[in-house]
């Protein structure tokens, strides 16, 4: 089965930037991306998604190295300084 | 005592936090609840307002702002030079006291039913009026002289986040539907209210309990401001209530109205317009110990002030 | 003019979703608030029907699934020459078009009750009758002469996709336990039902401003097809009434529901009985088009319609 | 025949779940159900309590407790040494038995309104007070001479476990605030009640579906225990509350009481307490077997009972 | 500790194929499935999953190269074309 | 763009232990966590979320190779015999 190398980028970051987020991605040039509802603790303390203002997205975005980076990049500029945020990329083969 | 039994939930709440039971409310029911208490509310002010001609409240309505608008400018001070908050908190936090909590709103309304006392029904159109002051004043304090503010967004933000446009939805289809058109709504929307806000309180003690803890880290001063700052505010509201002829009820709501702090929409918009500001602050202040201190002891209090001024004021 | 207060709640939820508020209905309280409507609607129709010889009605109810077979062998033949399309989209657009929306036919019932007019009860039971056979041709008209059909599949969606399950499954509680048993569950089921239909319609309007878009990319064919497309089934459906006698309300109650695209039902049975037609297009021909078309201009123009009918068919 | 139209929801969600309908209700609508129904039946034992002398109830209620002390201890050695279950299986499945459902309380409370019978309505109190010595005594079955107990997050799962705590919350609020107090609340808790717990049973009814098959895996013991041990339990409650003097509507709920299993607090408490339990097994037996068995036959059984001996034993 | 080393296939598509693809996955011979919520956009446009018929899963199986595979095989074959679906697999060390 | 190579640690287990295992997390020196709700089937069964008692939760950790080989270890020791778990670890890049 053929497959293709790329990357998988996933955000985590507070529920109240999900259309600013998507925004930007679309923005950047991603194809396509997949978000789900979570909640959680870090530097920013605890998010616990018991209600709405307080809870988080996982938002994953499959594309090449190039166009992770730039979406990390802008988010990092523009919202890690004042809203919880975590990014991570790991190496994926794309199935279809 | 003006003592009224849907508390009792908030306390169930807090306590449930406290003890750490596993009692938790689905995000999916704490945003139900909330979108039926906004239209109910708006509902109901759509209704009442049909009864006035609108003219004649414009006066009103004009110095009911002014007045409110001194809020937030009054608490800025205290916040950034006795408190030695850093600008975008104390701006932050002097805009969530300068909003309104819809759900003390609605706990006062409910105990004037209670106390079977009138009052000036379009009063909760206040509820969508003094928010967008207060959070423009915020904004306008965190940013004065420096850097650019994201204008269009917070505007968006006051005008089409959920809470002022559910109670604005909700009023004008209240006032468009009148008392006859709304009846076959009645059972949903007016019958069951109070059954909803208590769940919507046990739900908002299990939330203060964990913001009661945020403020602790913070010190004393801003849990004394917590407690002070409403009835500073509720004083103004008693005033004014009285200047403008209210009712007992009226007055009392209006004090009431000042008195809460926003902990649902303000966080929202702040979020968005000043990011900088911690929101553990302002929340713990005004969900953590302003709400609790006003169902509690604020309401009793404001409304033996509302009942004080008529009295000797007479 | 026939106004009913509660489509004002699907206004609200439209301009919600246009000017982008942060508005949402939480998945589960839309998924609640359906579970709710189909039900009730169930448990009434269940409830009307136990008032009538089951035997007496066989005839009518012949007559009546056998009209509204038509709409989908009339509406196919426009699609697919008319407005070139693709076979599969043409033939589950028309099976959307031939099954029928129990929101829209809630809200004329609404109606009824607003004009005081009776009708007859047991229509409700179209509401399930209408779906299989609208479903079953749309399969055949995709398939024909090609390809293997996913029968089991898609009877098993038919009979047990909730909607019909539910409408089923309430209406048959209601028939057994009868005016007297179902008394206790009036206060949930009945009295609030309009209030919850308001929720529900809030939460469509959301929906359906996303259509809208959706339905501009296909041009203007699809949108006046939409819009003709009701009018002509409201036309199938008022004579029907007529020629069987029906009163007033029960007439207009019969051109609705012929009128009505289905908009939940369908979609969920088209997507695994014709997978390769776009369900963006008959979703928003049918919800964002025709629905509100119906709830704003359609439901007047059909209740004018019949009465017209009696007023000179007497 | 004591026919309780309710019942009819549960075999409508049974059949969606044999029948693979998609029918789902939402993990969130779940929760909510479930609070809404512990807070009520909390809320009305409350107001039944406040009508009587707390300290004339106590000789009562502890022979209650210590009659459904035997419960488990009557269930274990059978499961154990019958059935030749591992320990703690057989002390976990005990503690189900010994603990109530409340949901089963909550039909036979609404079959006695249907046939318009009186009961000690403090009786409530006791889905309070049994549940705690039946999973205390399931732990210390399972434990017993081998390893360490965690009594620590047991006794917090029992006390501050959700349903108990909202319970137990709901009848000090109930009892604090009064029929008067209460009142305004009666829209959404009383009214309601019967309507909510139809949509729970129907919920009931799809979880129960897929329990049953997990039954069918261990065979024809546990099943003959789930029919036979709840009709030993609601012999001893009759018994206990004709030897108490109750009333038919009381003895009956007695019985029911003591023949229901707990399928909401005991899983919770037993998985956190008593882990290598197989929750399937308990459940399975709980809510698949017992639970339908008490709604459509144990629940006339244990009525006729409780007339039976009010009759004979004049 | 003993870890190893296994194929984690991530699947994102529609809400509505969920009791499908489970029922593909078991009888290729999956051990087990992780099933989450979610929403996104792709190829096939939005699925904001602000309604029931709207929403999209994402399922995750662990299991070895060559199971992976054949689901990916047999769910493009049948779904690909008319469906939203994307298909990934990574490497992970399994702990237990 | 600076990147920093860390462990990506995934747990899935049963939603009745969520507290447990976040006191366990947080114990052994997580800096944070990430927790979805989700459901599944495994060795011990279905797991349909149906109903409360019934979810699973999906737990992510971001730390370096000890930290989640500590946490895997404790909740191997603790859990893995009478609870529904499943672990597994990957490399990522973080990016913030
Ligand atoms: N070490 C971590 N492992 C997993 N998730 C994390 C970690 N740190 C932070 N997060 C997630 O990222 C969100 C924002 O992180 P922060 O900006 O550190 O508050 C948190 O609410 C968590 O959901
Ligand atoms: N580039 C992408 N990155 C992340 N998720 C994607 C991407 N493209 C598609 N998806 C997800 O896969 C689903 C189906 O994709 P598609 O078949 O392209 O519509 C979408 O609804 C998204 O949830
Ligand atoms: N092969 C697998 N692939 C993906 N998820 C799995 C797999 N096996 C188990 N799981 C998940 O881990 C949970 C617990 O697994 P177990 O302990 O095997 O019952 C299950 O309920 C699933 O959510
Ligand atoms: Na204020
Ligand atoms: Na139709
Ligand atoms: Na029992």
């Amino acid at each position: 089965m053929a497959t293709q190398s790329m990357v998988l980028l996933t955000i985590l970051s507070e529920a109240v930037l999900e259309d600013t987020l998507i925004d930007e991605i679309t923005e950047l040039g991603a194809t396509g991306y997949t978000i789900t509802d979570a909640r959680g603790r870090g530097a920013h303390g605890l998010r616990s998604g018991k209600w709405s203002a307080s809870g988080n997205i996982r938002i994953e975005v499959i594309g090449d190295e190039d166009l992770c980076q730039r979406i990390a990049q802008r988010l990092k500029e523009n919202y890690d300084r004042d809203y919880g945020l975590l990014m991570f990329t790991s190496r994926v083969d794309l199935l279809n | 005592m003006s003592f009224e039994p849907v508390v009792l939930f908030f306390l169930l709440g807090v306590l449930a936090g406290l003890l750490r039971s596993d009692l938790k409310i689905p995000g999916a029911i704490y945003e139900a609840l909330s979108i039926y208490i906004l239209l109910a509310i708006g509902l109901k002010g759509g209704v009442e307002l049909a009864k006035y001609p609108l003219g004649e409240l414009v006066g009103d309505g004009i110095v009911i702002v002014l007045v409110g608008a001194l809020i937030p400018l009054l608490a800025f001070p205290i916040l950034r030079y006795l408190g030695r908050m850093s600008r975008p908190d104390a701006a932050s936090i002097a805009a969530h006291y300068g909003s309104v909590s819809v759900v003390t709103f609605s706990v006062a309304i409910t105990l004037l039913g209670h106390e079977m006392l009138d009052y000036e029904g379009y009063l909760i159109v206040f509820l969508v009026l003094l928010e967008m002051p207060a959070l423009v004043i915020g904004v306008i304090l965190a940013r004065y002289g420096r850097g650019e503010v994201r204008w269009a967004k917070l505007l968006h933000e006051v005008f089409f986040g959920k809470s002022i446009y559910l109670l604005a939805g909700g009023l004008v289809i209240g006032y468009v539907a009148g008392p006859v058109g709304i009846k076959p709504l009645d059972h949903l929307f007016f019958d069951l209210f109070k059954g909803v806000l208590a769940l919507f309180l046990l739900e908002m003690g299990l939330v203060a309990s964990s913001r009661i803890a945020a403020l602790r880290e913070y010190g004393a001063f801003l849990a004394g401001f917590a407690v002070v700052m409403p009835l500073i505010s509720a004083s103004l509201g008693t005033l004014t209530g009285w200047f403008l002829g209210f009712s007992v009820g009226g007055t009392f709501l209006l004090a009431t109205l000042f008195a809460s702090a926003s902990y649902i929409a303000a966080p929202a918009a702040m979020r968005i317009a000043v990011p900088e500001a911690n929101p553990a602050l302002s929340i713990g202040a005004s969900l953590g110990m302003t709400f609790p201190f006003n169902i509690f002891l604020g309401i009793p209090i404001y409304l033996w002030m509302a009942r004080f001024i008529h009295a000797s004021g007479g």
